[in-house]
């Protein structure tokens, strides 16, 4: 047993690595270029370039895979000199980066020419004054200073030769003279916990994913909570009737259910309960974050339209697991020891036949997800999969790579935890 | 003591008809049965697969599943009608007064559920005992069977245990609440020898000890003549003969029990001195059975009277049971084979050339993953199953190499790696002068051709999907042996040598019956034009009239190709019968080698011995020594130091202090004869000493 | 000579809710004389028989035809068996003799034979008296003696002793107080490859003991 | 022997026989047929398509938001067009014509789920064999690549894949292929792993038969049958994913309507208009249970004939 778990979990960590890759790969491939989209499609090459630049998009792809994986402040440490920490900012309630120059918080910035240091405050404010003597030379001679800016970027300046960048601000592009050579957009790295900045709402994505995730698994959690005890309900129940009336009407209605689409299902179910019967509200339109429990009205819906589409699934693969137990030898043998057909059911029966749906269900995970991208758009459900639809849409590939690992997770670790069920209801695999 | 009662049976069939629904219709699977059965007697029924055994077992309990029912007459367990009995009244009597044991235990026991509690359930639900109580009954019941260790076993899972011990399990099981009537089902089929003799005391005993009637359903003449007081003999689907086991085997009536008879070989018979006659043609299906005799159509004293009337049962002067209309006349001894299943005249050549394969101290050994940890990883030390050990011999052309052993001895292994399915680890193999330690991979063609193999299973011997042309053309276009035109008139060749007309050329194998499949199957094999045809188990799978057949067929080809064959079985009559040379394994290693005749005669190696005495062997009369080995075969991973045999020989105490040489010292080779090898620590002198396993009392009748 | 070697094993049982008749129908088939009333798992709940089966005339003289059959076919075996405190049973390890006892203090001729309430098997009186006959070699061959003896310590060796010495051997014997003879026993033997003369002159021989009867048997 | 009495015809059956026998499979359970015939009401109806629509599925030329009415028999959707005609014009790209990228606006016969299906089977069945009959670390690598990609939730993969690749038919084949294969490969394993047990591949193997052969030619004809009947159901799905991506406005691009997308624009004014999400809704609805009741037929009565 202990080899099968190993086996597992080698596995699981090894497929969280491929998809990563994978993941990362496809959107290298496709999301062309970004800045087009964020800067629209009258920005200029050279503009373009630029904010590119800014984003760390010149970088190479593998450089920028390990950013993202497990962050890049160690590798602009190097450059710096200085040990770079976060701290949290008191307006935004975000985390900026500063380099901790002995004991003491520092940015430094480039204004006609002269290089301030920016030396943060307790009471979160920054005293700025000038700096001399920070230059370094390099071998062209040329004077160039390494440093965290405003921006959370590490950054390269070189003194005389501010280069021309394009600063994206809230009046749109700004032309802004100083500016760096080279950008080190600093991250902490998915590892450990920063996704990095969204693209289209400027904000760091951690910030958004956590309530997005929370509201997710509330609506799969509900969705869970009710499917499984009817699915293997009934599909036990027309197990054992195989052939039988009772047994047909549920195998069908379970594949009507199954066969329509979640978008159907949740289209149909507005219409009777939104727009005819008008008893619950055909969108789930969050007030405030915490809407969904003021009102759990909000849900009803996406997790009637969840249900219908799973639990036909799950109860026809009990069902099919629990018909092929049920005319097996051994349960012939239990009759034939004269066991009341309660007992030979549930002493005898259930244990096997929920060995194979439970792996089953546990991949079938994803499909959920899947499930709740489309619940979610349909009613308008501010969960993971909306946010993961609309930045997959946008292309801002820092927030669809987290979030998407986030359901990959999801998906993998309910899969272990199958396996682990697996082998516990089987002894064949505990004992050997 | 004094008889003085005369009790009524326990279990009384009257002309019963059971019949399945199907689609447009209904088939009738048994037609009129009856028999009956008394306290403390064992009733065997035998026949052929499909002649409705199981659905008699079946009948009596009442579960002939959603579209089986009892369309005519009367079983009447205790006096009590069973038929239309159903459920609270038919569930008290299941498990309780009626038991059943049938085929393959491992399938019969829920595999997630302890056997303690599987065990317990029957008491604590018909009996209302106490978890506590029934546990306690339950080891009584383990230990009653001989179960090694049963307190332990209560809590262990059926994959935990032995086949044996398994069987052991479900037998105890049934006995848990002393019924008076027990079905056993083929209960040993799915066993290996030994432990089949072992099962079958056992039952013997329960049944003098209970006073149990048991109803003994099985295929094997050897089996029944070994268990059974009576004999019912079933053919598609009615009984057609029954009677003492004395009477049966001694002077059977109805021809089809003749035919059974004639068909098996008698231990101790050899191709050259004894034949096998077949049962022409195959057990009709349920679904067009002829009107009058179910048997005419293979009958050899086939009258107008038995195409239009179908016989009834009638009795015999010496109390017999027969149905056909000329039991009298018809004269076992006066019988003569017809043309069509007239068996091969086998003569024995003397060897010619040298040996055209050979074999030196060939190992396979196969790698084990542990499952700790540091074995996952990589680290943990390497474990082997030893497969083969150390296996020698040779074998002349023409000549055949019969290997006998029980299941896990290796012979399997043995004849994968020499075909090239397995590399082997160590040791030498020469075929005709060419090596072939090597796997199939690294043979060149022409070597390949050389070596073909017939297979077990005739369901899966061949594919499905092609017709039976392609598959034994197969082989011709692959190697080239054929032009591609002339490949068809090549195959035609065969189909006929395998006494298969042209007109199998384009069926499918699912238009094929077992014994056509391994025609077929033999058919592909020679195809190549191989010099060496090894054969695993090719007749273990069949009907015993068909079995007869295929071994007529096999020798048939022997004497017309000149193929040398390696022969693998475990049915050791008919190694017996078909090898001239035999060897005997036990677990991994060759224990004898040498010419048939000298294994089956002192001296022996105890294993063989063993092996022997526990052959059933269908003729009630015949004496059989009584040696049964105790525990089970160790595992191959780490087999036993010395002699692997030490750990269950029943002769290690005519050695000097009780054997320790046998676990401390690998046996030599003792020569007994020419060619004939014993691996023992014994001196020939002992072994010498052995006397006969099998005397029968009435020899050559 | 225990209970369960005499006994039937796997007796014919009833389950109480049978009609009466059947069981009355199953008895003649099978011609029994009692049947163990059982309830699932053999655990046993009565005892019925056929005198049992019989309906009492009074409770009919009232009744009409009609009234009769009706009554007649609802009864149910748990109505008419034996049961309670009238159900005596024994137990398979018990000795015969026990068993001999047990019948003859509750006027009973059969016991069904019980192992922790479960029906095992059961014994009647003919068993009984089959075994009986073995005790006394009712079967085999051979001289049956009855000597008449004191009732005193060492008359027994006596006869053994004489017949010992002429080589002969003793099949079986019994003893019993002889029938209104107080003070005496009458001893039973049987001796076999013996003539009668032969063994009456030795018996003779022996004071104090008269041959009652001796003939050869069967 | 006897065998030679047993007289069968001599000639092979013929073609159109064999197709009728396994076609009379299908009548024998009641469930098939009746999926077949849904099934095959949308074939047809595609089929007309082809040749006649009522009204030109694109052009709105009537009031919008109409219920049924004899020109309009299922009524106008928001933009006034004739909601029946865009529904037959529907199934065309999903059952008859994949439309080729570029302006030339060529397509080639056969629909987007069908080409989608064929991609997952084959891709599936040829890493399913290797995997299932070499074992070994083929197997490892093989399904530890397929996990991951089981892993990866469908619907993020179309998303980013269309992300990546942008709309369009040969896309969503793309996406379709990549995320059927793995279903296909596990149950191909399976049976591989299943059939190599048997010994007529024991004698391939003694025949010295490479392992192309034997995967593909003995292995793969006996696994046809239940990866056939996996197929079907992926129709399904693939039908089922291709209406979910034209709902979330990713699917097959215009100008042939998308039932999904169809759904996705009526929903806007599900208030003053139900009969123009309905229709469509409806109309995958029942192609996709349709094929799920025959392929679910056809499986019982596989299992029953094997049995």
């Amino acid at each position: 047993m202990a080899r099968f778990i190993i086996r597992s979990i080698i596995s699981t960590i090894i497929t969280m690595l491929l998809v990563s890759i994978s993941l990362f790969l496809l959107i290298e491939v496709g999301s062309g270029d970004i800045t087009v989209k964020i800067l629209g499609v009258f920005s200029t090459p050279e503009q373009r370039a630029s904010y590119a630049a800014q984003l760390g998009l010149d970088a190479p792809a593998w450089q920028r895979y390990i950013d993202w994986l497990i962050g890049n402040d160690w590798r602009a440490k190097n450059k710096v000199g200085y040990p770079l920490v976060t701290s949290i900012n008191p307006q935004t309630g975000e985390a900026d980066w500063w380099a901790d120059v002995d004991g003491q918080l520092t940015r430094w910035t480039l204004e006609e020419g002269r290089l301030l240091t920016l030396k943060r405050q307790d009471d979160g404010s920054t005293t700025s004054h000038i700096s001399s003597g920070a230059w370094q030379i390099d071998e062209e001679g040329r004077e160039y200073f390494w440093g965290v800016d405003v921006k959370n970027n590490a950054v390269m300046w070189v003194r005389g030769a501010g280069a021309e960048v394009w600063a994206l601000t809230k009046a749109g592009l700004r032309k802004e003279g100083d500016g760096p050579m080279k950008y080190i957009p600093l991250r902490k790295g998915l590892l450990r916990g920063d996704p990095g900045i969204s693209l289209q709402y400027g904000r760091p994505v951690a910030v958004t994913l956590v309530s997005r995730i929370r509201n997710t698994l509330v609506l799969a959690g509900a969705a869970f909570v009710i499917i499984m005890p009817l699915a293997l309900f009934f599909g036990i129940l027309a197990g054992i009737n195989e052939g039988k009336p009772l047994d047909r009407i549920i195998s069908i209605t379970s594949l009507g259910f199954t066969a329509t689409p979640e978008f159907v299902t949740g289209i149909f179910l507005i219409l009777i309960f939104g727009v005819w019967l008008k008893v619950l509200p055909a969108v789930a339109i969050f007030t405030s974050a915490d809407a969904i429990f003021e009102d759990p009205k909000l849900i009803a819906l996406p997790v009637l339209t969840l249900t219908a589409v799973e639990l036909g699934y799950i109860a026809r693969m009990t069902r099919a697991s629990m018909v092929e137990v049920m005319d097996s030898a051994y349960i012939r043998t239990a009759i034939i020891k004269g066991m009341p057909i309660s007992r030979v059911v549930f002493k005898h029966a259930i244990r096997n036949a929920l060995m194979a749906p439970i792996t089953i269900i546990m991949l079938h995970v994803n499909w959920l997800v899947g499930g709740l991208v489309v619940v979610e758009v349909i009613f308008g459900y501010p969960g993971l999969g909306y946010y993961i639809y609309k930045s997959a849409i946008f292309g801002d590939f820092n927030a669809v790579e987290a979030a998407a690992m986030v359901t990959v997770a999801i998906a993998i670790i309910t899969r272990l935890f199958g396996d682990l069920a697996y082998t516990l209801l089987n002894p064949r695999i505990r004992y050997s | 003591m004094t008889e003085l009662k005369k009790t009524p049976p326990v279990l009384k069939l009257e002309d019963v008809a059971v019949a399945y629904k199907v689609r447009g219709g209904e088939i009738e699977a048994v037609q009129n049965v009856s028999f009956e059965i008394n306290r403390g007697e064992t009733h065997g029924i035998v026949g052929e697969s499909g002649c409705g055994k199981s659905t008699v077992a079946w009948a009596v309990l009442n579960f002939l599943g959603a579209n089986g029912y009892v369309k005519r007459g009367s079983i009447k367990f205790q006096g009590q009608e069973l038929v239309g009995v159903t459920g609270e009244e038919l569930r008290r009597l299941r498990g309780d007064q009626i038991a059943m044991v049938y085929q393959d235990p491992m399938q019969a026991l829920n595999p997630s559920m302890r056997l303690g509690d599987q065990m317990s359930e029957v008491l604590t639900v018909h009996r209302g005992m106490e978890q506590k109580e029934a546990e306690k009954r339950c080891i009584e019941m383990l230990e009653r069977v001989y179960m090694p260790d049963a307190a332990n076993v209560m809590k262990r899972y059926p994959h935990q245990i032995s086949g044996g011990q398994q069987q052991r399990v479900v037998i105890a099981m049934a006995l848990l609440n002393n019924p008076a009537l027990l079905i056993m089902d083929e209960p040993t089929t799915a066993l290996d020898v030994t432990v089949e003799a072992a099962v079958l005391d056992l039952i013997a005993e329960l049944r003098r000890d209970f006073d149990t009637a048991i109803m003994y359903i099985t295929h094997n003449l050897g089996v029944v003549a070994r268990v059974s007081t009576r004999v019912g003999v079933m053919y598609a689907g009615e009984m057609v003969e029954r009677a003492t086991v004395e009477q049966i085997y001694k002077n059977p009536y109805h021809p089809y029990t003749q035919g059974l008879i004639r068909c098996v070989p008698k231990l101790g018979a050899d191709k050259a001195k004894s034949v096998l006659y077949p049962i022409r043609g195959r057990v009709p299906p349920p679904d067009n059975r002829p009107v009058g005799c179910v048997y005419g159509p293979r009958c050899d004293y086939i009258q107008e009277r038995c195409r239009e009337e179908r016989p009834r049962l009638r009795q015999m002067p010496n109390g017999a049971i027969v149905r056909c209309h000329f039991a009298e006349e018809i004269d076992a001894s006066q019988w003569t084979p017809s043309e069509d299943i007239m068996p091969p005249s086998v003569e024995v050549k003397d060897v010619v050339s040298d040996p055209i394969i050979s074999v030196k101290g060939l190992k396979k050994y196969y790698e084990v993953q542990g499952s700790s940890l540091r074995d996952v990883i990589g680290l943990g030390e390497k474990r082997y199953v030893k497969a083969v050990e150390n296996a020698s011999f040779e074998i002349f052309k023409g000549k055949t190499l019969g290997v006998v052993g029980e299941s896990g001895c290796g012979k399997s292994t043995l004849i994968k790696t020499i075909i090239g399915l397995e590399d082997s680890t160590s040791g030498e193999a020469k075929f005709l002068g060419f090596d072939i330690t090597d796997d199939i991979s690294k043979r060149d063609e022409s070597l390949i051709q050389e070596l073909q193999m017939v297979f077990q299973n005739p369901d899966s011997t061949m594919n499905p999907s092609y017709t039976v042309g392609q598959q034994i053309g197969r082989p011709m276009q692959r190697f080239k042996t054929t032009p591609k035109d002339e490949i068809r008139g090549e195959v035609v060749k065969l189909l006929d040598a395998m006494r298969l007309g042209e007109n199998y050329y384009d069926r499918l194998p699912r238009q094929l019956s077992g014994g056509e499949k391994q025609r077929v199957g033999i058919a592909r094999a020679l195809a190549s034009h191989p010099d060496l045809v090894l054969c695993d188990e090719p007749v273990s799978a069949l009907d015993v009239s068909v079995q007869a057949a295929i071994l007529n067929l096999l020798l048939e080809v022997q004497q017309k190709f000149d193929t040398t064959l390696i022969f693998i079985a475990h049915d050791l009559s008919v190694v017996r019968f078909f090898s001239d040379h035999v060897a005997v394994m036990y677990l991994g290693q060759i224990m004898e080698i040498g010419p048939a005749e000298a294994i089956y005669t002192p001296p022996y190696h105890p294993y063989s011995e063993a092996l022997l005495s526990a052959v059933p062997i269908p003729d009630p009369t015949a004496v059989q020594k009584h040696i049964r080995l105790k525990g089970n075969v160790p595992s191959a991973i780490n087999p036993p130091s010395g002699c692997r045999f030490h750990t269950r020989c029943p002769r290690r105490e005519l050695l000097p202090d009780g054997g320790k040489v046998c676990e401390l010292e690998i046996p030599p080779w003792r020569d007994a004869a020419e060619g004939h090898r014993i691996f023992c620590h014994l001196p020939l002198e002992t072994l010498r000493t052995f006397d006969p396993v099998i005397t029968q009392p009435t020899e050559g009748s | 000579m225990l209970v369960k070697d005499y006994m039937t094993r796997h007796p014919i049982m009833i389950s109480p809710d049978t009609p009466a008749s059947d069981a009355q129908k199953m008895m003649i088939e099978n011609n029994v004389r009692h049947l163990p009333v059982v309830g699932d798992g053999k655990r046993i709940v009565g005892l019925i028989t056929r005198d049992r089966l019989r309906v009492p005339p009074t409770d009919l003289g009232s009744l009409n035809v009609w009234e009769i059959s009706r009554i007649l076919s609802d009864l149910k075996v748990k109505d008419m068996m034996v049961k309670g405190k009238d159900l005596f049973s024994i137990g398979p390890d018990m000795t015969l003799e026990e068993a001999a006892q047990a019948m003859i203090k509750n006027k009973v001729g059969c016991l069904p034979v019980v192992e922790d309430d479960v029906v095992v098997g059961i014994i009647t009186e003919v068993d009984m008296l089959a075994e009986l006959s073995d005790l006394l070699g009712g079967t085999v061959e051979g001289v049956r003696i009855t000597v008449r003896v004191p009732d005193k310590v060492g008359e027994y060796a006596k006869i053994t002793s004489a017949i010992a010495e002429k080589g002969w051997g003793i099949y079986t014997s019994g003893g019993v107080p002889a029938p209104k003879r107080p003070g005496f026993w009458d001893v039973i033997l049987k001796v076999r490859n013996v003539s009668r003369d032969d063994l009456v002159a030795v018996i003779k021989e022996i004071d104090g003991q008269e041959v009652i009867d001796a003939r050869e048997v069967p | 022997m006897a065998v030679k009495t047993i007289t069968q015809p001599t000639s092979r059956p013929s073609r159109l026989q064999k197709i009728w026998k396994s076609m009379s499979i299908i009548f024998e359970s009641r469930v098939a047929t009746v999926g077949m015939s849904m099934v095959l009401f949308w074939v047809i109806l595609a089929f007309i398509s082809l040749f006649w629509t009522p009204h030109d599925p694109n052009a709105s030329d009537f009031i919008q938001n109409q219920g049924p009415s004899i020109q309009n028999w299922l009524g106008t959707d928001h933009l006034g067009r004739d909601l029946l005609s865009r529904l037959m014009q529907g199934t065309q790209v999903i059952l008859l014509k994949t439309r080729l990228p570029g302006d030339a606006g060529i397509s080639i016969p056969g629909g987007v789920a069908i080409w989608g299906v064929i991609g997952s089977l084959t891709l599936g069945s040829v890493l399913g064999l290797n995997a299932g009959y070499r074992g070994g670390w083929w197997d490892q690598i093989i399904m530890q690549v397929l996990d991951a990609l089981i892993a990866f939730p469908r619907i993020v993969l179309y998303l980013v894949v269309i992300a990546a690749l942008g709309q369009g038919d040969l896309v969503v084949i793309l996406a379709i292929t990549i995320t059927g294969a793995p279903g296909v490969a596990r149950l191909a394993r399976s049976l591989a792993m299943d059939i190599k047990t048997r010994d007529y591949i024991r004698a391939a193997e003694t025949r010295g038969e490479n392992v192309w052969y034997i995967m593909f030619r003995e292995i793969l004809p006996n696994a046809r049958g239940p990866l056939l009947v996996d197929g079907m159901l992926r129709v399904g799905y693939a039908i089922f994913a291709i209406g979910t991506l034209g709902f979330l406005g990713i699917g097959l691009p215009p100008p042939d309507p998308d039932w999904g997308n169809m759904v996705n624009e009526a929903r806007r004014n599900i208030f003053s208009n139900q009969l123009a999400v309905m229709w469509p809704a409806l109309a995958i609805a029942s192609l996709v249970i349709g094929l799920n009741l025959f392929a679910d037929g056809l499986r019982e009565e596989m299992t029953r004939y094997q049995k």
